[in-house]
């Protein structure tokens, strides 16, 4: 931490301090950015290359327990890509579903430095804080998976708003997470409890309580909103994946009334009506959904991209995985969590003559072009149920070059084609905008004020390309890595081992919450309440990322 | 004089050797031969500190080599092999041939488990015993074989042409547990009896044998005959050298389609005594 | 006289309990070194309660005290015993490409064994 | 006893894979003895009863007593000449210890396997193959009125099975406890589990798989020879009866043992029962899991897991991660003869495994980590003695459902623990290496094969 460093001569793109291409240097002191280094700094002449804050990914799935029954269930797919250990690095295998050295390093490869595991389950955080801990290099935090929690939805159910309020806090910051998130509200119940049925509109009674998913997802935006969280509500919506879900998708939009909601891998929500004769292939709802963003500010959006080739659909929408498991193959992974949540795991293959594969790809990039601020539509292939991270640099390289992007299109199933809006867009991402959705805008999004930047005071997160006309060459791998200051990769080799720090919240809470929680725990968990929140030795280096009311210095 | 390897210091630990591919060693010297590398355990040796090697690599395209000796620490031999042809005189390693597209690899006495475990392609005989997972899909992968001929003259392990899709798998003695469990489509005959569960789960494919077997309840009896495709199969192993009776050639079968819990389109073949 | 069975390996609670004091004790040999038998299959092969018998399989053989359990609890050609020193002598080595060795369900013969200065 | 008395509550029992987290101990600060173990089962009692501390050497090389640094010293120096090295057990201890033996392993370019391979490695195989639905053990306690035992015999290796999760605890939906479920056994003899059944199913040895396929078959309607009953003790009329109650309950869970991994078929009998409950969910929801052993086999899975990308018999001989059991798990490479040097954690192969293993165990150095004098300690090279898990060293453990809990010690031992000796080991390791040992040779052809 303590060394210095002097970036100079490199086109520097930072959209947060207004840095679009200048030449400039950038210096580093005690892993932030400074406005100068000493003289002795080491220097790292970066002509012809460009300089951008590290990566921010705010949507992926690589820690915990669902990843881990991901890896395992799938050997086959780590055999022909193995990641060699080097003096100073850990081995590991990588696949769709990388163990967790490989994730880690191959995240710094592309020039990542931050990532967010979006789904965990309370009862699991302990195991993705271990997993997470083995993920080296760069900072990480998870989403919390809160939507279809019992105890939530009896005090939802009972109108009791404000304990509800503070127990979403309590579950948020005891098991050190970062966000609430909310997958297929009210799936849950009916496909555990009620063989295998699944929700179907936002007004579907949920099983045996007065609840819809409609005042579920109400009642946590606006407990979220209350508390100030730095990232909001992130949501999965209801019928993921279903022809026709657009309708869905606006409905639950709407419902966010001018409050900070954030939606995960828009993509998979924005199908429009079965086409031509065919009852189940989608068309595209991109336009709508991206025009509903572009004119709600209050809305952000991860893209959730599909990318051809293997992935690992991984989900706590367990239903949506068993639809998909006919398609998957011979494997179908399920696993429920008591009065929290459910799992589905299926290894899955986008296949570019495929109807339904190729829509979703033109749907992903439809909502990247159609976008009209970067700031809030965001990259994410959902990773690795889109695809896999590694895909990064050819989706970036689909949205920076048309002509690439007109031959791939001419491979893929043409009558989805037809019947996206793909053929009208022939935008190309400048690197600003790239800059924007890889960085900036997630960082933003996420309320990491010193990430996703360069200017005085940021964390030292700097990635350095050598410029090339193939974006996706370029994009693949960094010539320098810095994180916190450490120059991590050097001329593409790693030089140092790293471990990054764990990013989460700690809302406050009334203490008085826990009397309500516990009786619940000495009925119907199976561990121990007293065993149930997790302690600091999880996050040996962690930043507590405060919350509107604790950044103003209010304490309720 | 094609290149001949003769093993002088028999590995205290596993020996990785997937340099001896017909391919790798086109036109060498004995001492270039020599120089390869191969992975002793966690360290990296050359090839002469095991074997001494001597003659020649054949000129011009694939050749063929010899290796004598104990191999059967010796591991890889011939993966991933597309053409040229392998002689070994002695027992071999796991994983003979795994991977292979073409060519050929003759063993002269007992190969140990993964024999052409994945292949697309070419013949593997083996004269002795082979091991578990002949022909058979690594863990995890739902397909073996996809291609190629595996001829084993001795018995065989458990799970013989495990998820095969194409191609043959020929025994000669007794095949071990699940022969063909899982198999995609293909041939597996057996001319010894064969283990339990013999064909589990098997979606299409034929699995052949000379002796009675009770098979699982979810196959069921079809009809008696005398395919004409597997005299001509039977006679074609004969050629190879298995000793395949008149009678086996002639003879009448029983059909049994299975397996019930998959597609039922599979068949296990039954000699009529 | 020799027969085939059918041996099983497994666990008890007094095994469990043993274990914890340690496997080197005297009651944890004790409990490691006793086979379970159907009544009717010791009285066939002339043994009681406590008789010596020889189980063999084709990598190694063990001798064995005998206790007799009825015939509803433990079926006619079944044995029982605790995992142990005494199991590991008759389990072959090969894994069938699992890892895992035979450890349940092993062929065993059986063979009663005189006493000491009453057999020959 | 003394009136110097401690309470430790919300301790959590590692003797066996349910990992009860509700004991709540009373521990004698003098004679470092824990002398009540509220809610713990009969082997939790005896669990808690005899951990106390014994006066044993540090550590001995070669028999002869030797302190901690030596014994550091010699099983480093061991690690680092072995060409062929293995690392087993890490199934009793912590996932800190866990994390630290794989990390060696991979440093050395050596095999970490773990007691998984004798125990659920060949449901693991079938997990690979087939998937599986499950569940953590509260949903069983709170959903399941159908709980189906297959192979197992709870009642003595996991007595709080029956009464904190699956068969007598009231749940969400199931009000009334026992009374609200149906309880299946299925074994090959009588046990002490099978009162708790309202359907004994006593089928020959070694068919459960033709059981688990005929119930396969009949899920899906199709036809099943009626020889079943002649092959497997059970009839087709019983097997269709109890097919209709599967498809009918609400919620089902299996819950299975090694009476199907340890016998003839091995991962296709877990395979066929892990593929009979995917076929149920076509009708209801139902759920499946392996009923694990020792401690903390679950939380060795997932670090090996989480670390290799496969989840035991792992080898990293050229440099990355390669599994594949028969090829480099423990039995195999100890019966082989082909490693040259093992350290054992938590373990004692010497008791229970093949012949063959054991004899090649007495011809290569040993390195051992125990709390107590076990049949391998006896003949390893260096023997440590350690503190035990969950009584005096702190952690994290995982139940055989996946879920993990951070232990509570209840008094401290003058030993060190697995993880302080095993960092000890790595970091002397890495010195005498200079780092991580980098194989020269590219990924083979067929990479992981």
């Amino acid at each position: 931490m303590g060394s210095s460093l002097r970036i100079v001569n490199g086109r520097v793109y930072d959209p947060a301090n207004g840095v679009d291409g200048e030449v400039r240097d950038v210096c580093i002191r005690d892993g932030k950015i400074a406005a100068d280094a000493p003289p002795d700094a080491k220097r790292i002449d970066a002509a012809g290359m460009v300089v951008m804050p590290g990566g921010v990914d705010i949507h992926c799935h690589i820690a915990g327990p669902k990843v881990n029954l991901a890896r395992k269930v799938q050997p086959e797919d780590h055999r022909y890509d193995v990641h060699p250990r080097t003096r100073v690095t850990r081995s590991g295998t990588g696949g769709s579903v990388p163990s967790t050295f490989a994730t880690g390093y191959r995240y710094a490869g592309l020039g990542y430095t931050t990532a967010m595991e979006a789904a965990v389950t309370p009862l699991g955080a302990r195991h993705a804080l271990e997993e997470l801990h083995d993920t080296p290099v760069i900072d990480k935090g998870f989403y919390v998976l809160v939507g279809n929690n019992v105890l939530l939805y009896r005090l939802l159910q009972e109108g009791r708003l404000e304990e509800f309020r503070n127990a979403l806090a309590w579950w948020i910051k005891v098991t050190k997470a970062y966000a609430p998130k909310l997958v297929n509200p009210g799936g849950d119940e009916l496909w555990k409890g009620q063989r295998n049925a699944n929700i179907t509109s936002l007004d579907d009674k949920i099983g045996p309580f007065e609840l819809t998913p409609r005042k579920v997802i109400a009642g946590f935006i606006e407990a979220a909103t209350a508390l100030g969280l730095p990232h909001p509500v992130h949501i999965h919506c209801n019928n993921l994946g279903h022809t026709g879900n657009v309708a869905t998708t606006l409905e639950t939009m709407r419902l966010a009334e001018g409050r900070r909601t954030h939606f995960a891998h828009v993509q998979f929500n924005s199908y429009g009506p079965a086409a031509g004769k065919s009852q189940t292939n989608p068309t595209s709802g991109a336009r709508e959904i991206a025009e509903f963003v572009n004119t709600h500010p209050n809305i952000s959006a991860d893209v959730g991209a599909v990318m051809f080739g293997r992935s690992t659909i991984m989900t706590g929408d367990a239903p949506l995985a068993y639809m998909l498991r006919q398609f998957g193959g011979t494997k179908w992974v399920n696993a429920d969590t008591e009065n929290e949540s459910g799992c589905g795991i299926v290894p899955f293959t986008y296949q570019d003559r495929v109807y339904t594969n190729a829509m979703q790809w033109a749907v992903g990039l439809e909502l990247f072009l159609l976008s009209q601020d970067p700031w809030r539509m965001v990259f994410s292939t959902d990773h690795p149920n889109g695809g896999s991270f590694v895909t990064y640099p050819r989706l970036i390289r689909l949205l920076m070059d048309r002509e690439f992007r007109k031959a791939r299109m001419a491979e893929v199933n043409q009558k989805a084609l037809d019947r996206s809006g793909l053929r009208d867009l022939s935008r190309e991402y400048s690197l600003n905008e790239i800059a924007i959705v890889t960085r900036a805008g997630p960082a933003r999004l996420l309320g990491l004020t010193r990430k996703g930047q360069l200017g005085v005071g940021a964390d030292a997160d700097v990635t350095i390309y050598e410029e090339d006309p193939d974006k996706e060459k370029m994009f693949s791998a960094p010539r320098y890595v810095i994180k916190d200051g450490e120059l991590i990769i050097e001329d593409h080799e790693f030089r140092v081992d790293h471990e990054g720090r764990l990013l989460h919240v700690a809302p406050d809470f009334d203490p008085g919450i826990e009397q309500v929680i516990e009786p619940f725990f000495e009925d119907f968990y199976t561990i121990r309440f007293a065993n149930y929140a997790v302690d600091d030795r999880y996050a040996p280096h962690h930043e507590i990322i405060p919350t509107a009311p604790q950044a103003a210095g209010a304490r309720p | 004089m094609s290149l001949a390897f003769t093993l002088r210091t028999p590995p205290t630990v596993p020996l990785e050797a997937e340099v001896l591919t017909p391919a790798r060693l086109a036109g060498l010297s004995a001492p270039e031969a020599a120089k390869l590398s191969v992975v002793h355990g966690n360290e990296r040796a050359d090839l002469g500190e095991f074997f001494q090697v001597q003659g020649t690599a054949d000129g011009g395209g694939a050749g063929e080599f010899r290796l004598t000796g104990d191999l059967s620490r010796v591991k890889h031999v011939g993966a991933g092999m597309a053409d040229g042809r392998i002689v070994i005189h002695g027992s071999v390693g796991m994983h003979l041939g795994a991977e292979m597209t073409g060519g050929e690899i003759i063993v002269e006495g007992d190969a140990a488990d993964w024999v052409g475990p994945e292949m697309t392609g070419g013949r593997i005989v083996i004269k002795g015993n082979a091991g578990h997972m002949v022909g058979a899909a690594s863990r995890g992968s739902a397909v073996g074989v996809r291609g190629g001929e595996i001829v084993v003259f001795g018995n065989t392990g458990n799970e013989a042409g495990h998820g095969m899709r194409r191609g043959l798998v020929a025994i000669g003695g007794d095949a071990g547990d699940f022969a063909g469990v899982s198999m995609l489509a293909g041939t597996i005959v057996v001319l010894g009896s064969l283990g339990w569960r013999a064909g589990a789960g098997m979606r299409r494919g034929s699995i052949v044998t000379m002796h009675p077997v009770e098979l699982l309840p979810t196959f069921s009896y079809a009809c008696t005959y005398a395919p004409l495709y597997l005299r001509l199969l039977l006679a074609r192993l004969r050629r190879l050298g298995l000793p395949v009776a008149d009678a086996q050639v002639s003879g009448r079968y029983q059909r049994w389609s299975g397996d019930a819990v998959e597609l039922n389109k599979g068949e296990v073949l039954i000699l009529e005594a | 006289m020799t027969e085939v069975m059918t041996l099983i390996g497994g666990r008890s609670s007094k095994q469990g309990t043993a274990l914890c004091a340690g496997k080197l004790a005297p009651e944890y040999i004790e409990l490691t070194s006793v086979v379970e038998m159907n009544v009717e299959d010791m009285a066939r092969l002339g043994l009681s309660n406590n008789s010596k018998v020889r189980l063999r399989t084709p990598v190694g053989e063990a001798v064995l005290r005998c206790k007799g359990r009825e015939t509803k609890d433990l079926p006619s050609g079944i044995l029982f015993m605790v995992y142990g020193p005494m199991t590991t002598q008759l389990m072959a080595g090969d894994t069938a490409a699992s890892g895992m060795p035979i450890s349940k369900n092993i062929d065993v013969e059986v063979e009663p064994v005189p006493e000491a200065g009453t057999g020959t | 006893m003394s009136e110097n008395l401690k309470f430790v509550p919300h301790a959590t029992c590692t003797f066996c894979g349910c990992v009860c987290d509700d004991m709540d101990l009373t521990v004698d600060m003098d004679e470092k003895r824990i002398t009540k173990a509220e809610n713990a089962c009969v082997l939790g009692k005896a669990w808690f009863r005899e951990h106390g501390i014994e006066q044993r050497p540090y550590a001995l090389i070669g028999g002869r007593e030797a302190t901690t640094a030596e014994g550091v010293e010699e099983a480093a120096q061991i690690l680092a000449r072995a060409r062929f090295p293995l690392i087993y057990g890490l199934s009793d201890t912590t996932c800190e210890a866990q994390r630290v033996a794989v990390a060696i392993a991979d440093m050395i370019g050596g095999t970490v396997d773990t007691t998984t391979s004798v125990c659920h490695g060949p449901s693991g195989i079938a997990f690979e193959t087939v998937g599986e639905s499950t569940a953590s053990l509260g949903e069983i306690k709170n959903r399941a009125d159908m709980v189906v035992f297959w192979g197992g015999n709870p009642a003595e290796a996991h007595p709080r099975l029956f009464s904190r999760y699956a068969v007598t605890p009231k749940g969400m939906y199931i009000p009334n406890g026992r009374k609200d479920r149906t309880v299946v056994l299925v074994d090959v003899r009588r046990t002490m589990s099978t009162p708790v059944a309202d359907i004994f199913l006593r089928v020959k040895p070694r068919s459960d798989f033709e059981v688990l396929w005929a119930l396969r078959a009949l899920v899906k309607g199709r036809r099943v020879d009626p020889s079943i009953e002649r092959r497997t003790g059970v009839s087709l009329a019983v097997l269709e009866d109890l097919v209709a109650r599967m498809k009918s309950c609400r919620y089902g869970a299996f819950l299975f043992g090694m009476g199907l991994t340890m016998t003839r078929g091995r991962h296709f009998n877990s395979g066929a029962l892990l593929a009979l409950t995917t076929d149920l969910n076509e009708f209801t929801h139902w759920v499946a899991k392996p009923v694990r052993g020792h401690g903390n086999v679950t939380g060795a899975d997932n670090v090996v897991s989480w670390q290799t990308g496969f989840p035991f018999g792992v080898n990293f001989s050229r440099g990355y991660p390669r599994f594949n059991p028969g090829e480099f798990t423990t039995v195999d490479l100890l019966a082989r003869g082909e490693t040259d040097a093992i350290l054992i954690l938590a373990s004692d192969p010497a008791a229970n495994f093949p012949k063959a293993a054991i004899e090649h165990l007495k011809r290569i150095p040993v390195i051992s980590l125990d709390p107590k004098t076990t049949l391998t300690s006896q003949l390893a090279r260096v023997a440590f003695t350690t503190a035990t898990y969950g009584i005096n060293v702190g952690g994290t453990v995982y139940r055989m459902d996946d879920v993990a809990i951070t232990l509570r010690p209840a008094f401290e031992s003058p030993y060190p623990s697995d993880e302080e000796i095993l960092s000890a080991i790595r970091d002397r390791v890495r010195a005498l290496l200079g780092g991580n040992r980098v194989p020269a040779v590219a990924p083979a052809v067929a990479a992981a094969s």
